[in-house]
């Protein structure tokens, strides 16, 4: 967390590859090139391709695709998958109607 | 704020374990599922359980789940089902989502227990419908009985894709290839026996070039890949298939505990993102427990034990239990978790390359490459013996933490010994009666009796069977060699099933005595 | 072949609710009540649930435990009901989604 | 690569991306540094999204007409990204009385600054945006206003910034400024690393309180947590920019045809915190109750997200811009109270013309930071 990470490292430049078109974030789809592409825009924390790309904000958040996002970005920037901080888990875990999260029980009551 | 000692979420085998052993110590406990049905994934596990007595060994997934369930409505558990936690909050708090509103609840101590999500692995027309997870086909076949496929392709040679594999033949689908890119199996060499016995062909060094198929798939396209995992040109082969299993591993499901701050780390030894935790599960996060697959990846039976820990852990935490009691109760379960934590695919071994077993024995080779342990190789394993009359021949020749055989003998024949990953032998001097308990109890179906000999140029050999429709005595058929390949003909002199015997029948089949060594599946 | 297991040589045969009448692109087809819509459809040989929104490819089943969210569908004019996790009821009205609509994309806005 | 450049830019959100973009195309070489891990990671990813002028204090006004006339039409070509821009009004709702009055106290102060906004009743907020329930009476009405991509425009800066040659880092957490012979010039971070600029502005949100502190410079503000949310996508249904009388709940429909909406429970302010942003258990639902009462067809809508950002809240609601006289070589450009991201390249604009010239096309005197009184 929270290393200094200079943002002009030489990463080499944007090769096109042949597998650039497959889908990897399958909600949003978006594809691998688009991904690789972004790291040499400068997005190289996977929380900045997600905002900037929206890979893992469609209706699954993320379930499908981040560790495969991950993969990518990381080959891209020649680190190991693990040194790469996941995008931050949000509320809720599943889609919920709004009426329904709306919609507090009251307090105490219990479920037998 | 309504308010417990205990929350626990996930009603799997690890969550339900906990819930067991912190209810049974007084503390007012609640397990919230957001499936329909509690067990997690033992209800799509129906295959029987490796390991020994305590962990619940020969019997199946699904009846663990229902014992689990009996255990903690006893011990005085709420299980509430189709109860998703949305989040997890500050000052353990936990959001649930039931029906048509949401409930604030808190509680003194929390254990998450959310389980694992199936990995994904891309290639073009991943898409397509007709490619699914594997947990996707368990699911379909054994939770809602809907074949999930006609013919299918299953990606994966670790223990789900091989089981899943076997399921899948049992609900009536065509197994046509089992692909890995992996050099080598990844799952027990005793589950992929029991596959390629049946004839599926085993793809490793292979994977997935293209699913094919305009709106759905209609076939797909495998080569083999090179130790950089590139494709070999000219090494294709097509099958027609309309559905595609992906077996690619497991991850933690974690997000509860990042969400609420927990400190995690990516730990490829298990399975990905998990929270940093000791062995009885404590987070950094005071009062926040982990427990089975979210905290690292390994089979239900390690999972199971976890959960008692972290129950346990939470009694403590919350002085329902005192620290030297604890610390005797762990003693024992750390033994237990040890023993499972055994043998050549424990999780410190993940990643090596095994050449010989605990014995001193080289592994198959050919088990490794095609699934199936050859001809010239079976005889070096002590399970595989020599006798006149009937006797068993026991093709289990891998160290894995799994002995219900030495008990399941009434006579003795069969012995692990002290080292529950040991081989089994036979016991020298025992006398089989051919009752057929070993066959029956051997998770993974490795046992066969054998009598090489019948005196009229013939041998029987009596195998576990768990397919419909069931051959009926004087069916006439082929014998299958263990590579799947017809070695001749055989016909059924019995078939029996008993209750003892949960599910798994003994199909009997003469075949002529050259081949007593040789045929080990029958096929009508 | 049936889709469906009639007889499972480990589980035997599976308990299933009433079998009811739903549609299914205005077709009428049968299922078990309280069985996922998902292995309703699958049992009649559904298998495109979707039509995605940017490239308009087709999607189906792919987890079947409401996680991935690709077997969505508009259901009862609901866009987006995961379809492997919601309950069939009698009389329910199930339409391929196209983007985030029920109306196929040559007859979309836009 | 050097540790020196003309000016140092702490803090790697919008205002600070933003202003290292406008000097480096200046021809101005500038460094960028981010506390965190990520560009964008504070309040710049974390808001509504509005681009508006309505509602807005007569006194950052005209620093917002400015932006949506200059730059906000044509950003998305400018810096290569789509910046979702949609220039389609803004209806600021009112149902009460109360709500009528301030909205009209609002619009006049905003009338009188040349802006073009008027009242509008029930009927006319309905004919615009069919949608709303019929509890809306009254709402402002400014067709200039609009709404962007709050996170494909700040990484669309520093994307182009970095491109135009601004040495980014993140992770270099700022802990002291320093000056040197009477001159504001080195800035040291929690790593050991010094940086120098002939100028050093201070964009860092809420943080640079603390910054600004170590050189004797106290600006008050204070952190407030506001939380939003965000629904799967739905069919297109309108495209105005939303917000209330009492700033309770604001959001629009995104291009992706998710819906975005803010809003608060009444517990800002005092609710407490793990480090992180984290969302308080009882603020989403409430905010999806507030949306309801507007909106009640998308009580359906899945929400598939919430979050929650601190907002740097200034004393007096408008944001400290500008040269701070008693430090030489400091500019400060924080205090953007919840609404700085509409504000955010015509604000960048005008610190960098600051910078290069000395002087601004916009008159920035009424945020300057010596204006801080007490009130009798």
């Amino acid at each position: 967390m929270n290393a200094v990470n200079d943002r002009s490292r030489d990463i080499g430049p944007f090769i096109p590859g042949p597998d650039d078109d497959m889908l990897i974030c399958r909600c949003e789809e978006i594809t691998k090139g688009e991904i690789r592409k972004a790291v040499h825009e400068g997005m190289w924390t996977l929380t900045e391709i997600r905002r900037y790309l929206r890979t893992g904000m469609g209706l699954c958040q993320g379930q499908t695709c981040a560790k495969l996002v991950k993969s990518i970005v990381a080959r891209e920037l020649g680190v190991s998958p693990a040194e790469l901080e996941p995008a931050t888990s949000r509320v809720p875990m599943r889609p919920i109607e709004m009426r329904v999260f709306a919609n507090e029980a009251k307090e105490g009551e219990d479920h037998e | 704020m309504k308010r417990y000692d205990l929350i626990i979420v996930g009603a799997g085998p690890s969550g339900l374990s906990a819930a067991i052993e912190a209810a049974k110590r007084g503390l007012k406990v609640v397990v919230f599922d957001e499936n329909e049905k509690p067990g997690g994934q033992l209800f799509k596990q129906i295959h029987k359980f490796f390991g020994s007595k305590e962990h619940r060994a020969k019997v199946r997934g699904f009846v663990i789940g229902k014992q689990l369930l009996d255990e903690a409505d006893e011990a005085g558990v709420q299980v509430v089902l189709n109860a998703t936690v949305i989040g997890l909050y500050q000052d353990k708090e936990v959001v649930v989502k039931m029906g048509e509103e949401i409930t604030h609840y808190k509680a003194d101590a929390i254990i998450i227990a959310t389980g694992a999500a199936e990995n994904m692995v891309t290639f073009p027309g991943w898409t397509l419908p007709g490619v699914i997870g594997a947990g996707a086909a368990q699911t379909m076949m054994n939770l809602h009985g809907i074949l999930p496929g006609k013919k299918v392709l299953m990606l994966g040679s670790g223990n789900v894709g091989l089981v899943v594999s076997f399921q899948l033949m049992q609900c009536g689908c065509e197994v046509v290839a089992l692909v890995d890119a992996a050099p080598r199996v990844g799952g027990y060499g005793v589950h992929a026996a029991k596959v390629a016995r049946t004839g599926v062909p085993f793809y490793l060094s292979h994977t997935i070039v293209e699913a094919e198929g305009e709106t759905e798939v209609t076939g797909v396209t495998i080569a083999e890949v090179d130790s950089n995992f590139a494709f070999i040109p000219g090494t294709e082969k097509h099958f027609d298939v309309d559905t595609i299993c992906l077996a690619v591993g497991l991850s933690p499901m974690s997000q509860l505990l990042k969400m609420a701050g927990c400190e995690m780390e990516d730990n490829p030894k298990r399975g990905g993102q998990v929270p940093i935790c000791d062995k009885y599960g404590r987070t950094s996060l005071a009062g926040v427990f982990v427990a089975g697959d979210v905290s690292g990846i390994e089979e239900a039976s390690s999972a199971m034990i976890e959960g008692r820990m972290a129950g346990i852990a939470a009694s403590e935490y919350l002085g329902y239990l005192g620290k030297e009691e604890m610390d005797t109760e762990m003693a024992a379960l750390d033994q237990a978790l040890e023993g499972l934590r055994q043998g050549m695919f424990a999780p410190k071994n993940r990643g090596k390359v095994i050449e010989k077993t605990e014995e001193g024995i080289e592994i198959s080779t050919s088990l490794l490459k095609n699934g199936y342990v050859a001809d010239d190789e079976i005889e070096r394993f002590p399970g595989v013996t020599h006798k006149v009359g009937v006797h068993p021949v026991m093709e289990c020749t891998q160290n894995i933490p799994c002995n219900p055989c030495q008990d399941a003998c009434p006579k003795g024949c069969i012995s692990i010994g002290e080292n529950i990953t040991s081989l089994p032998i036979v016991v020298e001097g025992s006398e089989c009666i051919n009752c057929g308990m070993c066959v029956a109890s051997c998770s993974g179906q490795a046992i066969f009796l054998v009598d090489e000999d019948c005196g009229d140029g013939t041998a029987t050999i009596t195998i576990p069977y768990e397919f419909l429709p069931l051959p009926q005595e004087g069916t006439k058929g082929v014998a299958l060699g263990r590579n799947g390949k017809k070695v001749c003909d055989a016909t059924v002199v019995s078939v029996k099933s008993a209750k003892a015997y949960d599910k798994t029948n003994l199909l009997t089949m003469r075949v002529p005595k050259e081949f007593a060594m040789k045929a080990r599946f029958f096929k009508a | 072949m049936s889709e469906r297991i009639a007889e499972h040589p480990i589980l035997g045969v599976q308990e299933k609710g009433a079998l009811v009448k739903f549609t299914f692109d205005g077709k009428e087809i049968e299922g078990y009540e309280g069985e996922p819509i998902a292995a309703a459809l699958k049992a009649a040989g559904v298998m495109v649930h979707r039509y995605t929104k940017k490239e308009h490819k087709p999607r189906g089943i792919f987890c079947a435990i409401g996680r991935c969210t690709d077997c969505v569908m508009v259901v009862d004019g609901v866009p987006n009901v995961r379809t492997c996790i919601t309950p069939l009821k009698a009389g329910m009205k199930v339409e391929t989604q196209y983007g985030v609509s029920a109306e196929p994309f040559d007859k979309q806005e836009k | 690569m050097s540790n020196n450049a003309e000016v140092v830019v702490i803090g790697g959100g919008i205002i600070g991306c933003a202003i290292s973009y406008y000097l480096a195309k200046r021809g101005t070489s500038v460094i960028c540094l981010e506390g965190s891990d990520h560009f964008g990671n504070g309040g710049s990813s974390r808001n509504g999204g509005g681009v508006r002028q309505s509602g807005r204090d007569p006194r950052e006004l005209p620093l917002v007409m400015y932006g949506i006339k200059n730059f906000w039409p044509t950003l998305s070509e400018e810096l290569e990204v789509d910046c979702e821009y949609h220039q389609d009004g803004n209806l600021r709702l009112g149902k009460t009385e109360k709500h009528k009055q301030i909205l009209t106290g609002l619009t006049d102060r905003a009338v009188k600054v040349g802006l073009d906004v008027k009242m509008i009743d029930g009927d006319e907020v309905r004919r615009i945006n069919p949608y709303l329930s019929d509890e809306v009476t009254c709402a402002s009405w400014c067709p200039t206003d609009g709404h962007a991509n709050p996170l494909t425009t700040t990484l669309g800066y520093y994307k182009t910034a970095r491109k135009l040659g601004v040495h980014f880092i993140s992770g270099e957490k700022v802990v002291e400024l320093k000056k040197v012979k009477g001159v504001l010039r080195k800035v040291v971070c929690a790593s050991g690393n010094v940086y120098e600029g002939e100028t050093v502005v201070l964009a860092a949100g809420y943080e640079s309180r603390a910054i600004a502190e170590t050189i004797g410079i106290d600006i008050p503000m204070q952190r407030v947590l506001l939380e939003a949310l965000v629904t799967e996508a739905e069919p297109h249904m309108f495209d105005q920019m939303l917000g209330t009388a009492e700033a309770d709940f604001y959001g629009h429909q995104t291009k992706h045809g998710s819906f975005v909406f803010g809003g608060s429970s009444g517990l800002e302010g005092f609710t407490k915190d793990n480090g992180t942003p984290i969302c308080y258990s009882k603020t989403a639902p409430c905010i999806c109750r507030g949306i309801m009462k507007y909106f009640p067809n998308l009580a359906g809508a899945k929400i598939v997200r919430t979050w929650a950002g601190w907002m740097d809240k200034c004393a007096d609601g408008v944001p400290v811009l500008g040269k701070v006289e008693e430090v030489p070589g400091l500019i400060l450009a924080c205090g953007f109270t919840g609404h700085g991201f509409g504000i955010a390249p015509g604000a960048a604009d005008q610190i960098a013309e600051l910078i290069t010239t000395g002087k601004t096309t916009v008159d920035l005197y009424d945020l300057r930071y010596d204006r801080f009184h007490a009130k009798i």
